[in-house]
């Protein structure tokens, strides 16, 4: 077993780990910014997938604008008492 | 609905959804090892035709040209979404309020890096890892960083200027796909010769419409923050 | 063939937490976890023998896809916040806002 | 199959145009509604002249970029496409027409206008395309324009019924595109046709149909994930509603109608018949909901949801070339009358205040020309001759009787005797004498007139549709021969 | 084409035109409306009766419009279908001049009018009919036309009696169309050919045949009120006056017998339905029919509410006559046709009359109406005579030849239905008259509304007096060579011709 596939396995396991937490955690702030990681985690397999051109798209506007996006509402979310009504 | 019976429903719901969930995952999994091995797709059709595509870069050549009119539609849902966001934005952007010293400084400097960046990936696109998509959200970016430290002057792109960086990339590919069916060539169907500067072109225009896009897709969202009112909703509705 | 099964999951955990969202801004989150799945999935079967050039055709979907998302994203939270907005605004209609 | 002659580019009008349009009206919102019902009024002729050139020439490919499947993208058009381009111009045309007025008496802003454009490009664009993963992104820029639409009704539960609508149709994309790549790494192509030469029965193929109808099921609203359909549908803005129920609901449909022709051609019985069972479902579950209705588009909304399950009745009888002929005139039929009825609806709900059914009284007196569309629309989706839907039915039942299926028959009629209910529970409090004064000046004639034109349309579509149907499926072929047989 | 080619289409504009003018003329215009309305009903029938003449000489009339692939939408004059269309369209102006007269003053006559010019155009539609879809298709129409007219008093009984005929039409509609389709599937045809389409396929088909014939009698049945499909035609009797008559004489059951004409005629021929034994379970439906109805009727105490009941049981002496299987009997059948559209349009008329003028409704505010309404209450007389059968009147001539053609096709018991039957009509209607005629009138009608010399309006007066003598005429002079009774038999020859 060489070590770039072990890293693979590594990655991939982080990013459905990363993906699963973001979805439930608790606290919807901490979900954003597991989703933030969760985006540069992708970033990074993209790299390993020989897809550069995505990697950098990914960061840029997945996790970067995106995130952007969520945490901004969020900032709403907030001010308005709490949004964690999951059952 | 008594309490108890919601919480045996939700449990039932939570019960049966991983189920099902699961059913799908082992059936796609189980269809995705059964995979043939060897590869399949198109990367041979693209590398044999890429000489005449006007881009180095595969990719690129995929978006900008064989599959332009992709992206040509994809410009257009950029510019529809905002649209729409336009259509439910409500209040006045308020100044953010102390953005602290760190964050200031920092975007200060970054803003001018990534503007550097953006440049070089979209000129590059052609040839290496990048394009417009890749510029457009990394300016978006700096736009962001630029907003949060407090400065004003992406909001005060409005008016005319904005509508017009806001369809420039639109109406490129509109124009360039027009000119040559007015010539007798099929929609987009580039000349060899001019492809090059073409796929340049629609890159820049591409880039601005794309990062005013999404920068004011964000400070779209900033203001619906402004305006709220009351408690939270739930999407849970008859 | 890893990534990509770590796309499937992805696409699936995101899919049950989809069904199961009551807030909308969770939904917007699984969604958008969603889609990185499907992404994986079609730049990682691109790669099933090791060696090979990677095939640009999916990278060029995946980036198109990326930007789709980040629109109806985008649209989603607008939607989100107007729905706040609204909840306390006197409607047109003649019952009840019927909203919990 | 013939080659494109040079001069024929109406394909690339049909998809430019409204682009262009929706700039331009987004540019200069002065006059956005005179550019828009321009482009529609154009979009009439080009698709009129594009359905003209299919017949003549049989159905044609155009390659974007010059390039050609599979490398590039082909446009693909045939008389399928060619009639169902005339009709969502005709629908589009009628309701921007009915808008104008509409929109003066509402707080709703010219954007409304570059919005309808990007929908009616993208219906266009999705109705041409013949590529897999070009059908995603049309499917996109149609479901989010269609909910840019449904949340221009500023109001609580119209916006949720948006973020509903939206939520579930990127869900139901992102499966869709799952399969489209599943079926891309399985055949290595996207072009339909090509996918068609190429795939087998593999677990991927089998993976990608479970995925790719799911997805569509959601978005073309088949019971029982319709969930989405009512609210979206009835709290929109009445032209919106008019659009998204007339054209919008149908196009899923029509990309599973061309997959189920292309690469999944060959999918075993039971999946016809387990998308049959549920359209037979839908229409029983969607005319019982619709009887049970308080409001007046409620009703209309969950009429649809009947009426999309006849479409699916297609499947399990796809064999019969009536089959084909029978369910698209039922979507043109379906179509039209729909339209109308949603456009008479917001004229009542516009000078009544309210679209309770309860209460509709003296609206045969205060606005005949609205109930009449309403009505003719009405006889329409009940099914009765010589409208569109009754041949549609008609085509349909031939199909199950030639097939020797006979339930599906029972099924058909059944539905057109339910929807005559809900239909008349309508009318019946229409007639009804009561003496509370109705503000009749609410609407004007424009807004009554353009839901009765649709209406008539509607109704006499049965007396014109014969040469159309004779079109469909072309003589001893299917639209599998058609799009599978390109030329390399 | 010639106007003289477009003769059938020009039959159904000119009910058509003007009723789509009258939708859009505003309350108030009452000479226009009524200009429209009568100059549409003189201008059909000139047309009909031109039409006629014209096919006496030899012309042929056939228009055909593509609907489908292999089918077509047909307007041709037979025989049997300018017989219908002749009457429906002289009973048309009568009753537009009955429903001028009648309707005066009442809210929404611009619907109304509208709508009943639609009927008429949806009557001579199927009449013209030249195959089994294109009646259907104006079938339907017929339905719905007429739901406006059922509930346009907009009162909850209206209402209530309009649902009850939509379910029941709508349905029968929806049961026609399944079973047109089954024999469309089975036949590839559907036109209507003397002697029918389906003698091909007898052989191979004949379960699948039978089954669909008993559907689509179940289907037009509804419109002709065949038991236990008759229920809405009671119940709407709470429509005014010459809905009522139109309901009952000129319209809609009428195009429910002429169905079934057409059925057993023009689609399954009379060798293959009796062949099937289809026609004789026909006829028992209708002797069931003949009998319930006037049990029925026997107990009712509302006029109107008799009347719609007798209607239920006169109608299936026209399907019996279809039924029995033989030349004779069937000319009984189809003369019933006209005779029975004479006397029962003059029998709402007359109640018509007193409603509108006594406000009596129930029979037993009837007592010595002859005395304040000599007229109208003559032609109610003489009409109930004809309809229990009594000679000369028409009602006589029909049963006489149901009753022959009974025995000659071997039917003996149909004659003791007759007698049966002519005995019940006795029973209800004579009570009837002795109470008109033989005892006083009350001190005070319930809504007197004296109008000039007249006993009633002369727009009310006039088309009862004339129905009431056609009805008389057309029993008098049965023998002589244009009467409906010999055109009967003429076309009852062409359907039995060998």
């Amino acid at each position: 077993m060489d070590v770039a596939f072990l890293f693979d396995l590594l990655l991939a396991a982080l990013i459905v780990w990363l993906g699963w937490r973001a979805l439930t955690s608790e606290s919807l702030f901490r979900a954003i910014v597991l989703f933030v990681a969760f985006g540069l985690a992708m970033g990074l397999a993209w790299v390993r997938l020989d897809a550069i051109d995505v990697a950098l798209a990914e960061v840029a506007v997945s996790a970067g604008l995106t995130g952007a996006l969520l945490l901004a509402a969020f900032g709403g979310v907030q001010r308005s008492g709490d949004d964690d009504d999951e059952p | 609905m008594t309490n108890p019976e919601r919480d045996t429903l939700a449990r039932l719901a939570r019960f049966g959804s991983t189920l099902a969930v699961a059913l799908v995952f082992a059936g796609l999994a189980f269809a995705m090892l059964s995979l043939p091995a060897e590869p399949t797709g198109l990367a041979a059709a693209v590398r044999a035709e890429l000489p005449g595509t006007g881009a180095a870069n595969p990719v690129t050549a995929v978006l900008l040209n064989f599959r332009g009119y992709d992206t040509l539609l994809e410009i257009a849902v950029l510019l529809l979404a905002l649209l729409a966001i336009w259509t439910m934005r409500r209040g006045q952007l308020r100044p953010q309020r102390d953005p602290g010293d760190v964050l200031e400084s920092l975007a200060s400097i970054q803003a001018p890096v990534m503007l550097v960046v953006a440049g070089y990936l979209l000129w590059a696109g052609g040839s290496a890892p990048g394009g417009a998509f890749q510029a457009g959200g990394i300016l978006a970016a700096a736009g962001v960083m630029l907003v949060l430290a407090g400065s004003g002057w992406p909001q005060r792109l409005s008016g005319w200027p904005l509508r017009v960086a806001l369809v420039l990339g639109l109406s490129a590919f509109i124009c360039v796909g027009v000119a040559v069916v007015l010539g007798g060539q099929e929609f987009l169907a580039y000349p060899a010769s001019g492809a090059a500067t073409i796929i340049l072109v629609l890159e820049i225009c591409a880039t601005v419409s794309i990062a005013v896009i999404l920068l004011d897709m964000f400070l779209s969202v900033l203001r619906g923050r402004a305006s709220r009112t009351d408690t939270t909703a739930s999407i849970d509705q008859p | 063939m890893l990534y990509s099964l770590a796309g499937i999951a992805l696409f699936c955990i995101a899919l049950r937490a989809v069904i199961l969202a009551t807030a909308p801004l969770r939904a917007i989150l699984a969604v958008n976890v969603m889609s990185s799945g499907v992404f994986l999935v079609l730049v990682a079967l691109a790669r099933r023998t090791p060696g090979l050039v990677a095939d640009p055709v999916p990278h060029a979907m995946v980036i198109t896809g990326i930007v789709v998302a980040v629109s109806a994203t985008a649209m989603a939270i607008v939607l989100t916040q107007r729905l706040r907005a609204n909840v306390s605004a006197p409607t047109v209609e003649d019952t009840p806002g019927a909203g919990p | 199959m013939t080659a494109l002659e040079p001069g024929s580019t109406w394909v690339v009008w049909l998809i430019v145009s409204p682009l262009a349009a929706a700039l331009i009206a987004f540019l200069l919102p002065r006059v956005a509604a005179a550019i828009a019902l321009a482009n529609a009024l154009f979009m009439g002729v080009a698709a009129l002249a594009l359905l003209d050139l299919v017949t003549e020439q049989g159905p044609h490919r155009y390659s974007l970029g010059g390039w050609g499947a599979p490398l590039g993208i082909d446009l693909y058009a045939d008389p399928l496409s060619g009639v169902l381009l005339v009709v969502a111009a005709v629908v589009v045309l009628a309701t921007l027409f009915y808008s104008r007025d509409y929109l003066a008496r509402t707080a709703i802003g010219p954007l409304f206008w570059p919005i309808s454009l990007f929908l009616h490009a993208a219906l266009n664009a999705l109705l041409l395309s013949a590529d897999a993963f070009n059908l995603y992104v049309t499917l996109e820029l149609l479901s989010l324009s269609a909910v840019a639409l449904v949340a221009l009704a500023d109001e609580q539960r119209a916006v949720a019924a948006a973020l509903r609508y939206l939520l579930a149709s990127i869900v139901a994309s992102l499966a869709y595109l799952l399969g489209v790549a599943l079926l891309y790494h399985t055949a290595g192509v996207l072009d339909l046709a090509a996918l068609a030469e190429r795939a087998t029965w593999t677990p991927a193929t089998w993976a990608a149909l479970g995925l790719m109808t799911a997805g569509l099921a959601v978005k073309g609203a088949l019971f029982p994930v319709h969930f989405w359909l009512p609210g979206a549908h009835s709290y929109a803005p009445s032209p919106v509603s008019a659009l998204l129920s007339a054209l919008v609901v149908k196009a899923p449909f029509y990309v599973l109608l061309r997959l189920w022709y292309a690469p999944f051609a060959g999918a075993p019985e039971a999946v016809g018949t387990l998308l049959g069972l549920l359209g037979a479902l839908a229409i029983v579950w969607g005319s019982l909901q619709a009887l049970r209705q308080a409001r007046l588009k409620l009703l209309i909304a969950y009429s649809t949801v009947a009426q999309i399950g006849y479409l699916f009745l297609f499947f399990p009888l796809a064999q019969s070339r009536s089959a084909l002929q029978g369910v698209t005139v039922f979507i043109l039929g379906h179509a039209l009358a729909k339209a109308a009825m949603f456009l008479a609806a917001g004229n009542m709900h516009k000078c009544l205040g309210h679209d309770r059914i309860q209460d509709l009284h003296r609206v045969a007196r205060e606005l005949p020309v609205t109930l009449a569309a309403f009505a003719v629309g009405g006889v329409c989706i009940m099914g009765l001759p010589p409208s569109g839907n009754f041949i549609g039915k008609w085509l349909l039942i031939e199909a199950a009787f030639a097939q020797g299926e006979w339930g599906w028959a029972v099924v058909v009629v059944a539905g057109g005797l339910l929807s005559a209910a809900y239909v008349f529970r309508v009318l019946g409090h229409a007639f009804t004498v009561d003496d509370k004064p109705v503000d009749a000046s609410g609407a004007p004639a424009s807004m009554a007139w353009a839901a009765f034109a649709l209406a008539l349309l509607a109704l006499t579509l049965g007396v014109f549709a014969a040469p159309l149907i004779d079109l469909i499926g072309g003589p001893g072929e299917t639209a599998v021969a058609h799009l599978s047989s390109r030329e390399p | 084409m010639t106007w003289q080619a477009a003769l059938p289409l020009l039959v159904l504009a000119s009910s058509l035109l003007p009723g789509l003018v009258i939708f859009a003329l505003p309350e108030r215009s009452r000479t226009l409306r009524t200009a429209l309305n009568l100059s549409g009903a003189v201008v059909k029938l000139f047309l009909v009766v031109w039409m006629l003449w014209q096919s006496g000489q030899g012309v042929h009339y056939e228009l055909r419009a593509a609907l489908l692939p292999g089918l077509d939408l047909v307007l041709r004059s037979s025989e049997l279908g300018l017989f219908f269309v002749v009457l429906s369209a002289l009973l048309w102006l009568v009753t537009t001049i009955y429903a001028v007269g009648y309707l005066e003053d009442s809210p929404n006559r611009s619907r109304f009018f509208g709508f009943f010019s639609l009927c008429v155009t949806a009557t001579a539609g199927a009449a013209l009919a030249g195959n089994l879809i294109t009646f259907l298709a104006f079938y339907e129409m017929l339905t719905l036309a007429t739901y406006p007219l059922v509930v346009h008093r907009g009162t909850a009984a209206a209402r209530r009696a309009g649902r009850m005929y939509l379910a029941y039409t709508i349905g029968g509609g929806g049961v026609l169309t399944l079973g047109t389709l089954w024999l469309y599937s089975i036949t590839g045809t559907l036109e209507f050919v003397p002697g029918g389409i389906v003698a091909p396929f007898v052989d191979r088909n004949a379960t699948a045949l039978s089954a669909a014939f008993v559907v689509l009698v179940a289907g037009i049945g509804v419109k002709a009120a065949l038991v236990p499909l008759h229920s809405w035609l009671p119940t709407a009797m709470v429509a005014p006056a010459p809905v009522s008559a139109l309901l009952h004489a000129v319209a809609v059951v009428k195009v429910g017998a002429f169905g079934l004409m057409r059925l057993v005629f023009s689609t399954y021929g009379v060798e293959a339905a009796s062949g099937l034994g289809l026609a004789q379970g026909l006829a028992v439906v209708a002797a069931v029919t003949i009998v319930y109805g006037s049990l029925r009727a026997l107990a009712q105490t509302n006029l109107k509410r008799l009347l719609a009941y007798s209607t239920v049981s006169q109608l299936s002496y026209i399907a019996l006559g279809i039924a029995l299987g033989g030349a004779v009997a069937a000319t009984g059948g189809i003369v019933h046709l006209v005779h029975q559209g004479l006397m029962k349009i003059t029998l709402f008329f007359a109640a018509g009359n007193l409603a509108e003028t006594l406000g009596v409704h129930e029979i037993r505010d009837m007592r010595g109406a002859g005395r304040r309404m000599p007229w109208s209450m003559a032609a109610f007389t003489l009409c109930a005579f004809g309809m229990i059968g009594t000679p000369p009147m028409a009602g006589f001539i029909s049963k006489w030849y149901l009753g022959i053609g009974a025995v000659d096709s071997d039917a003996a018991w149909v004659v003791w239905l007759l007698a049966g039957s002519s005995i019940l009509n006795a029973a209800y209607f004579l009570p009837i008259v002795w109470a008109i005629w033989f005892e006083p009138p009350p001190e005070q009608w319930p809504h007197d509304k004296r109008s000039g010399r007249a006993e009633t309006s002369l727009m009310l007066l006039v088309p009862t007096l004339f129905t009431a003598a056609m009805a008389l005429a057309v029993g008098l002079f049965a023998a002589t060579p244009y009467s409906p009774l010999e055109w009967a038999r003429l076309i009852a020859a062409r359907q039995y011709a060998p």
